[in-house]
């Protein structure tokens, strides 16, 4: 008998010990583990210009900007472009190999630089495809919602 | 005092004991014998709590080793094959550290006694690892003149040590025993001394039929 | 029953503190490894503090688990082998309270020395005095987490008796989230504050502590098997 | 109940009887799902040609899930209750498993590649299906480790069902942060937004790749079984 309540507050102990640990970690990955930050959210941090951050977002419609410029021999390809999350905007700028799936209204994330409020120097972009799949032709008839 | 009872244990799927008892009484000695695999270590480490049996109980004052807990130290002694003692420490850092372990207090009179049976005085400051295997032997052997339990358990104690300590652990033996204590021990050397019983453990073979591999319980 | 597992804990962390101060070669090996190492880095690449400080952290890391995973061995290895591990067991002191000294020993053994060696080897590489705090803290909140595995790993390879890969398989998926949180700026956490990080490396030590408690108290008992 | 009545030749003559069967079924399944795949469903809106990579890594991702938890159950199974065709079997998933896992992070890296323009990125739903990659490894080391099986199979038991933390995370990763990788399109709650043309093809495939693994896992049983059963005759030959 008095093995056995031993036991149990062994291992009541060491459970409770457990529950607390995963608690407080669940409560700071559940709000800090992201992988990118919205434009309204990385506005309101304070983050200097020489920190690597990835912001995530829609393709402003009508915002793509392509222009080749050449740097040496090679020729490169420039694009801006607007991030947005609905409230607020972001222009961002990169130079390089954009993926096939870039386009207007489509989901990107982008990882580089906030030089200031309006400005974001991209070095890599990403972009993020949406849970949707439906063959070309039903494209023009249904949009998909957001 | 020590009570064995129907013990059966299994070990890597082979049966090394079928239903064992032993009783140890108060002043008595009994010799474990066998050869080398039959249980005599398996025998002492379930006595003193390292192993537990598959089936079957071991009392000591009529309780279970597993409530004994934290009082093992008080009840038994076990001097086990491996020496325990730690290398960078000497002689006397070893059995404080033991003595502070067993929560013994020892005068240093007693002690100073303890030391001079198995003449290790003059090596006492010494480093463990610098000393002989038979000293290391002694060193581990002295344990039994510094704790205070009844129940002495010795595992092979004659290995590596020389005639002359053999008749000093002897008479320590028969002490121990005029003083009401009890002692199991195993060995394979012949120690002439007046025992209680002899006990002869054998290897178990079980006769095997291939229709027992028709259920799952025997592959466990 | 809580005053009696006190006291036995007191005891075990007195005999290992003696083992293991005894041992002062193993300390003087620390050192000379640490600053070797340090030197190396600082020669290779050169006075440019832009190269130099943001490998510190690294640096540092690399050091301490390469120590660690030579000194749980040493500390699990020798109580096996000489038989004092099942002398501790047969003495009536339960697996836990051998399991949680040693491991107090070995983060002790360790924070102690990293603690004088941290702001030392920090002006070699031009770090500043605020980063040094906060890789301290940080260091010494996830070390006991990492302790702990590596003394499990240990008791592992020891129960393993002819397969070394399992530590490694041990420590790899174990060790990573604690050294990422400790060590990252953004990885796939981006810019945190360091609140978050010493929070999360506390949670993972709670949870790390009964588990690691539990798995080696079963594999202590089934060493003497 | 359960450990009276199956004894391993009454098993042993179940899955006799089920293998077969399930290898048809296999075929069959692959067979018409690669004729969908391949030839009768259209490309995506965005992805074009290269959304028939989905039909592979979908079924392997989820029966990477779907075999932990199977695992899981088993290593609950034999802890509680020590039967040892649960170690068996979850001896028999662990590197079906970890093959799934290693062929949902490959094809889902060479999806990747041309939809987010990257092979790899550290994000919840990438990372936590690697660690699930790592649990599998894991696992068949530790259940080898050991001369005695029985060991072996314990100490995995307990890795399985400390892993299975990792599980919830896998599956709503994609929900609780934001992440690269995209939600789930197909769940019970909302009406799917895959189109059905796209829908059949997957489900083909999801159930071929389901029939091939039941029979790999009865074939890889039948061995464990053979081979524990010739272990247990040598050691009383000597």
């Amino acid at each position: 008998m008095k093995l056995k309540t031993q036991r149990f507050f062994k291992v009541t102990s060491l459970l409770i010990i457990f529950l607390i640990g995963s608690s407080i970690l669940f409560y700071n990955l559940k709000n800090n583990l992201v992988f990118f930050f919205s434009p309204s959210e990385i506005l309101e941090k304070k983050i200097s210009s020489l920190e690597n951050v990835r912001l995530g977002g829609m393709v402003k419609k009508g915002s793509i900007k392509k222009k080749e410029t050449e740097v040496g021999e090679k020729k490169v390809q420039e694009t801006i472009f607007t991030i947005t999350d609905f409230e607020r905007e972001i222009f961002v700028y990169y130079v390089g190999i954009l993926p096939d799936l870039f386009s207007e209204g489509q989901g990107v994330v982008v990882e580089g630089n906030l030089i200031n409020e309006n400005r974001f120097n991209a070095k890599i972009v990403l972009a993020k495809h949406d849970e949707n799949y439906m063959p070309p032709e039903l494209d023009n008839i249904v949009k998909p919602t957001n | 005092m020590l009570e064995v009872s129907s013990i059966y244990l299994y070990r890597n799927r082979k049966q090394v004991f079928k239903n064992f008892n032993l009783n140890l009484k108060n002043s008595e000695i009994i010799l474990l014998e066998g050869e080398n695999g039959a249980g005599k270590t398996s025998l002492l480490n379930m006595i003193s709590g390292l192993i537990n049996p598959d089936k079957g109980f071991i009392k000591i004052y009529k309780k279970s080793i597993v409530e004994l807990g934290n009082q093992k130290k008080k009840i038994f002694t076990y001097i086990p094959d491996k020496n325990c003692l730690k290398e960078n420490l000497s002689v006397n850092e070893n059995l404080k550290s033991w003595l502070n372990l067993s929560n013994l207090k020892v005068n240093d009179n007693k002690y100073q006694k303890a030391l001079n049976t198995f003449s290790l005085n003059s090596i006492q400051e010494s480093l463990v690892k610098s000393l002989s295997q038979g000293q290391k032997k002694k060193v581990a052997l002295t344990k039994l003149l510094l704790s205070k339990s009844k129940l002495w358990l010795l595992d092979e104690p004659l290995n590596g040590i020389d005639t002359k300590t053999i008749t000093i652990l002897k008479k320590i033996m028969i002490q121990h025993v005029r003083k009401n204590g009890s002692i199991l021990f195993s060995s394979h050397v012949k120690l002439d001394l007046k025992l209680t019983k002899r006990i002869i453990l054998k290897k178990i073979v079980n006769k095997f039929n291939i229709d027992l591999l028709d259920q799952w319980e025997n592959f466990q | 029953m809580g005053k009696l597992s006190m006291k036995n804990f007191k005891t075990l962390l007195y005999r290992e503190f003696i083992i293991s101060f005894k041992n002062t070669k193993s300390l003087y090996s620390y050192c000379t490894f640490f600053f070797t190492s340090i030197l190396l880095f600082v020669f290779a690449t050169g006075p440019d503090i832009s190269i130099l400080s943001p490998i510190y952290k690294p640096i540092l890391w690399m050091i301490t688990i390469f120590a660690l995973i030579l000194i749980s061995e040493s500390f699990v290895f020798e109580d096996f082998f000489d038989g004092s591990l099942s002398e501790l067991q047969f003495l009536g002191y339960s697996e836990e309270i051998i399991f949680l000294s040693k491991s107090a020993v070995m983060f002790i053994s360790l924070i102690i020395p990293n603690i004088i060696l941290i702001p030392v080897s920090s002006i070699l590489f031009k770090v500043n005095f605020l980063d040094v705090i906060e890789i301290i803290t940080l260091f010494s909140i996830s070390l006991p987490t990492i302790t702990l595995i590596s003394i499990l790993s240990a008791l592992f390879s020891l129960q393993v008796k002819r397969n070394k890969f399992i530590q490694f398989i041990l420590i790899m998926p174990f060790f990573i989230p604690i050294i990422i949180i400790a060590t990252s700026e953004n990885f796939f956490v981006t810019n945190l504050g360091n609140e978050f990080k010493i929070f999360v490396l506390i949670g993972l030590f709670l949870i790390t502590l009964p588990l690691s408690i539990l798995i080696g108290k079963l594999i202590i008992k089934e060493l003497n098997y | 109940m359960f450990t009276k009545l199956a004894n391993p030749s009454t098993f042993q003559k179940i899955s006799d009887f089920i293998f077969p069967k399930c290898f048809g079924l296999f075929i069959v399944f692959l067979i018409s799902g690669f004729y969908y795949v391949f030839f009768s469903s259209p490309p995506d809106y965005l992805q074009g040609e290269t959304v028939r990579i989905m039909y592979i890594h979908v079924p392997c991702a989820w029966l990477s899930l779907g075999i932990y938890s199977m695992m899981a159950g088993c290593s609950f199974f034999s802890i509680v209750f020590k039967h040892t065709l649960a170690d068996i079997i979850s001896r028999a998933c662990a590197p079906l498993g970890a093959c799934f896992t290693l062929a949902t992070l490959i094809t889902g890296s060479i999806w990747g590649k041309p939809t987010w323009g990257t092979w790899w990125v550290w994000d919840a739903r990438l990372t936590s299906e690697l660690v699930l990659f790592f649990i599998y490894i894991g696992h068949i080391f530790i259940s080898n480790a050991y001369e005695d099986k029985r060991k072996g199979d314990r100490y995995a038991a307990i890795l399985t069902l400390l892993g299975i933390v990792n599980l919830p995370i896998i599956k709503w990763s994609v929900d609780w942060w934001n992440t690269l990788h995209q939600p789930a399109s197909i769940s019970k709650l909302s009406s799917p937004s895959i189109d059905p043309s796209m829908m059949i093809p997957l489900f083909l495939m999801v159930f071929s790749f389901l029939f091939f693994f039941i029979s790999l896992v009865l074939l890889r049983i039948k061995g464990e079984v053979i081979s524990r059963k010739l272990e247990i005759l040598e050691q009383h030959r000597a």
